[in-house]
């Protein structure tokens, strides 16, 4: 079965084989040589190709966030099935007339820019977000119209929490 | 000296003062808000009493019942640490008035050099050069354009009561103005109660230098030289190090003296800042004074053998300075890196969550003031900054590489942090060559962020292991490692990067 | 400069070695028992290798697969660290045959300062005190008795071969000697596979301190000045520290040319130590030599700012010493905490298992070389030391203070350790005031032992309340904490202990 | 009801009062102020008589193992009803005319220094235990009769186990 790892920027895609419940992991159909050893609390040692790495592994949602020599990667895994699964689901979604703004950070709502109903150019302030003491202003991403905001001043909100609705003009 | 006193702050910095309490055998007692009962603060304080609420208005902020605690458990006099109520004079002469010491300068000092443009009279009264722009600080937004429209942009908005980057605004042309001066005053007003700001031009390729100093109640005052803290990002300090790569011996003792006068204009008592913009031309400019311990102390204490903890205490129980002399030599080198909760490649967005796993570095050279532990929550109610992170080597070149080491080292999970971005910073070759400006982060941002190749494919390879492990259904075997023998692929090239130094 | 390592030790150690190599760009090369695949030193290497076997015979012992395994990665070098095959010339010789650098003195030096006899004649030669005693090894019993009447009890057995303690036994009456001399012979033989022991007179409240020397291939010696090690329990040190209380500057002058002396008189190359025992009248005699990296060596790194790791790297790549004269003055006060998975209050029995939490002393002026983490498991298999706890302050008085304070911070659980001890030995006036000699452990033991009342009932408070957590049955609710008023009870007696310094 | 928590040295009494699910806990009549707030790693912050202490708990058996302020102890608690059960269980055991030599610390019996049947006299050993390279001797208590040896060379034992059997002469 193939399996794709996918970062921000990158994807690497391997080749699991299976045997008498043993696993068996390919790259380019060269056998991967890697020990992978769970020390507790989310760590590993992986020694591959004899070269030694402690790795922090960290899961939310369905990302796995990975620490190593500093560095932090944000990864999904997905093998063949889910691939094909998901993307059956994507052709049948269709695109909506209407955009939503999500928030970008989580933080405090300390000022709503806009009323609803009004028309808002480009770059214009919709609403200013707050977070550890430092504000953001969330601009309009093209001239449009604001239908909703789902949010109130004062509100906290999470990264990704719907704001307000738009619809392009 | 003191028996007992009182911590009006909280973080790395209240547990920092704990520190030097308890080796002095000094009862120390923590104040906390609800958000942080769980703190190390919390449970290193001899002492610990709520005060309550989340946000810092509620807790942090609230001088009335901070002043009432320290009275009813006995403190003698309260560290208000930096930040929250480090520079607020009223609440230094409230704490003076109530009977107790306030561990910082005299109300005064505080006032005029709180107040940026009354601390830039004084100064240009007292010779110590200031940069170009506005005397008075400014309440009337229309005003305000005007000067800055004279004094020609790019220009700088401050809040007059202001410090740590907050209510302050870089506005490059003139359109942007109005909505920056807005957002400045809000913020100002928010974390100061005072919504004044003022207007200054723009220093080119400006570096920034400043120098700590120590200043008793008899006139005594010494410097301990430099810190330059040029690599910041929105105004924010990421990086400092003692000494500069900049200053050369003539240098330093010019601003150092400059330094000096600047602390006794004011009648300084305490450990304060000169904060200095150089310029290309090494002019130098005074900026503003940072009255209190700075959040960069460390890298000071760390090539001058000084704890300046210990000294602000010994200063404000009324000893004459211990230190008698300036410094202008220094043992060694010494960085510090402030570790945000933040994930900068992703647009440096907030990452509040719990941390799941902490391990420190640790070995050779390695001073860490952190205000978290393993299961701390991160919070959205206060700043960013988790933990300071600092090394000490023989030189700046040793410093730069066991800096590299220590960020590689440290182990954090559950939260992402600034550190893949310090990674980077201490492998550009410009700033390992210490040519470098306030501008560094800006100019160098695309080399700053993204992923190296080698190291996501570990990391892929790990995530891929992670969720076979966690789905326990099949057991993999390496392809050689159950040989006891060396892998005949050498694949060397792959974590070059991770030995760079 | 060498490109990769190979380290052949473990723990601490390893990971000391790996430090530096990370902070100098060489890549480092693990080698590990089945015991320790998931030990710190294994995952922070650049590559590692597995030695197969549990006990140190069959791993970190194993010469020729480690010789084997360091020529297949392509390693230049070989660092032994301390203890195992450290001061094996055996191995030392077969590393160079091999075509490898041995990280250490050249064999011929480690033979003849490894044989105790040998090395006695050579200091004699040299005008080097040595203590009196037998010339030669001994393996005849009943011959080593009869010289131990003739120099009179009490007398040290030593193993010839020995270090660290082992095979070392101090016998006080003629009664206990044959006992005392075959097991002492057979720790030798298990440890160094040489069971000959040697007999010395035991030196009047002896103080136990040692020059730490750098040699170079050029005939170049310098020292880098004393650590005491004064503070012993069964011959194995416990805490160490640099400068020692006890010397002068005249005094430090005569025993660092005696150290200097001795490292050429055997032809030293690399990093030594020259130990003396200084008796009652500042007499002091040449114990012996450690032909190698010494636990203990952090302290002289701490006052001296050398990275001593880094300067064996050049010394074994054939550079000349980079440091010119040798050290007779010192940046501030270092100590140094071994410490043990033991229970001191239950004799000192070990303490294998799990370590459950860990969180270790950080802030201003600490240091920690550990080779474990949260998870280790701590097994019988190898030494009980599980980390090395440092601090530096300005002055002795304030590295005591210093050192309480860490000691008390270090979080650990699912261990026990020799921090309670280490806590008391720390408060006590005698060392505190600098007047001690090896046998203070043993002259005080009844006052470094024992529980703090007060402490033991806030720990019986503790227990209880965490069983009834446990248990989840109630929520035990405080006859104060909730009205966020202060206590009318000021219970400030409760903790003078902790704070005393 | 009474609850006792014993340390290697002493003993401290509390009293648990329960009212509408929750506990008071009183000593020596005195309500006890002490807040104790579990921080995950059997971790706890406890602020006694506002007095702060990080605590670190850890369970073996029926013993606490408590780290405060650098000090380690070792406690056992029990409340009314078990002290009574155990006292119970003791009254019922007989002294037995054999005794048992446990080890005192877990290690490796590197030799047995004495043969069954043999009498040995006070303070000389009967056999030698090794743990992390230190050797230690386990000597007769009194003049006794070895009967049987539990444990042979090479074997590893754990702490309290039984080595060997003797009787006294």
């Amino acid at each position: 079965m193939k399996i794709f790892a996918n970062t921000r920027t990158r994807q690497f895609e391997y080749e699991l084989k299976q045997e008498n419940g043993n696993g068996f992991l390919f790259k380019d159909d060269q056998p991967v040589d890697a020990q992978f050893v769970a020390l507790g609390n989310g760590r590993y040692s992986l020694i591959k190709d004899n070269q030694s790495y402690i790795i922090n592994v960290s899961k939310k949602d369905d990302t796995y966030s990975v620490r190593v020599a500093g560095e932090h990667f944000d990864v999904k895994v997905e093998d063949e099935r889910t691939r094909q699964v998901k993307a059956l689901v994507n052709a049948a979604s269709t695109v909506q007339g209407e955009k939503t703004i999500k928030a970008p950070i989580p933080g405090l709502v300390v000022k709503i820019l806009a009323q609803e109903g009004e028309n808002i150019k480009a770059e214009n302030g919709l609403l200013i977000l707050e977070a550890m003491k430092m504000e953001n202003i969330i601009k309009a991403p093209f001239d449009c119209e604001v239908l909703k905001f789902e949010v109130s001043e004062k509100d906290t909100v999470t990264q990704n929490q719907v704001l307000l609705r738009i619809k392009g003009l | 000296m003191f028996t007992k006193i009182l911590i009006a702050n909280r973080g790395e910095i209240a547990l920092r003062i704990i520190r030097t309490c308890n080796e002095m055998g000094i009862k120390s007692v923590a104040v906390y808000s609800d958000v942080d009962r769980k703190s190390p603060f919390v449970y290193s304080a001899f002492e610990a009493y709520p005060l309550g609420g989340k946000t810092s208005q509620e807790s942090y902020l609230n001088w009335q019942k901070i002043i009432d605690i320290a009275k009813k458990c006995g403190a003698e006099a309260i560290h208000p640490g930096y930040g929250f109520m480090s520079e607020n004079a009223d609440f230094a002469e409230a704490v003076e008035k109530a009977g107790l010491v306030f561990i910082g300068p005299k109300a005064d000092s505080i006032r005029i050099m709180g107040n940026k443009t009354a601390a830039r009279k004084l100064m240009i009264k007292n010779n110590v050069p200031t940069v170009p722009g506005t005397e008075d600080a400014i309440t009337d937004h229309a005003a305000a354009q005007k000067i800055a429209r004279e004094i020609g942009y790019p220009v700088l908005v401050k809040a007059a009561a202001g410090g740590g980057g907050k209510g302050m605004r870089l506005v490059k042309e003139d359109k942007d103005f109005v909505q920056s001066v807005e957002s400045a005053a809000r913020e100002a007003k928010a974390a100061f109660n005072d919504e004044a700001v003022y207007i200054e031009k723009f220093v080119e390729e400006p570096r920034h230098i400043e120098f700590q100093i120590l200043a008793d109640a008899f006139g005594n005052v010494v410097h301990l030289g430099e810190r330059e803290c040029s690599v910041q990002r929105r105004h924010q300090k990421v990086i400092e190090e003692a000494p500069s790569s900049l200053l050369d011996n003539k240098l330093r003792t010019r601003m150092g003296e400059a330094a000096v006068n600047a602390a006794k204009a004011c009648k300084y008592q305490n450990a304060g800042t000169i904060e200095f913009l150089v310029d290309k031309n090494k002019n130098f400019y005074f900026l503003e004074m940072n009255t209190r311990l700075q959040v960069e102390h460390p890298v000071t204490e760390l090539v001058t053998g000084i704890d300046l903890v210990e000294e602000q205490l010994y200063i404000a129980s009324g000893s004459a300075l211990r230190i008698k002399d300036s410094f202008n030599s220094f043992n060694g080198h010494a960085f510090e890196c402030r570790l945000y909760a933040e994930d900068a490649e992703n647009n440096w967005v907030p990452s509040p969550g719990i941390i799941e796993y902490l391990n420190a570095a640790k070995g050779p050279g390695v001073r860490e003031d952190s205000g978290v532990t393993k299961g701390s929550e991160i919070s959205l109610y206060y700043d960013p900054m988790i933990s300071k992170l600092c090394v000490w080597a023989a030189d700046r070149h040793h410093a730069l590489n066991r800096m590299l080491r220590a960020l590689r080292e440290y182990e954090i999970s559950g939260i992402k942090t600034s550190i893949p971005f310090l990674i980077k910073v201490f492998e550009h070759k410009d700033f390992r060559a210490g040519n470098f400006t306030t501008k560094f982060i800006e100019e160098h941002q695309s080399e700053l962020l993204g992923e190296d190749k080698a190291l996501a494919e570990i990391a892929s390879l790990a995530a891929i292991l992670a969720q076979i492990e966690e789905q326990k259904k099949i057991k993999v075997i390496s392809g050689n490692s159950h040989n006891n023998t060396i892998s005949s692929n050498w694949k060397t090239t792959h974590r070059i990067r991770q030995l760079r130094t």
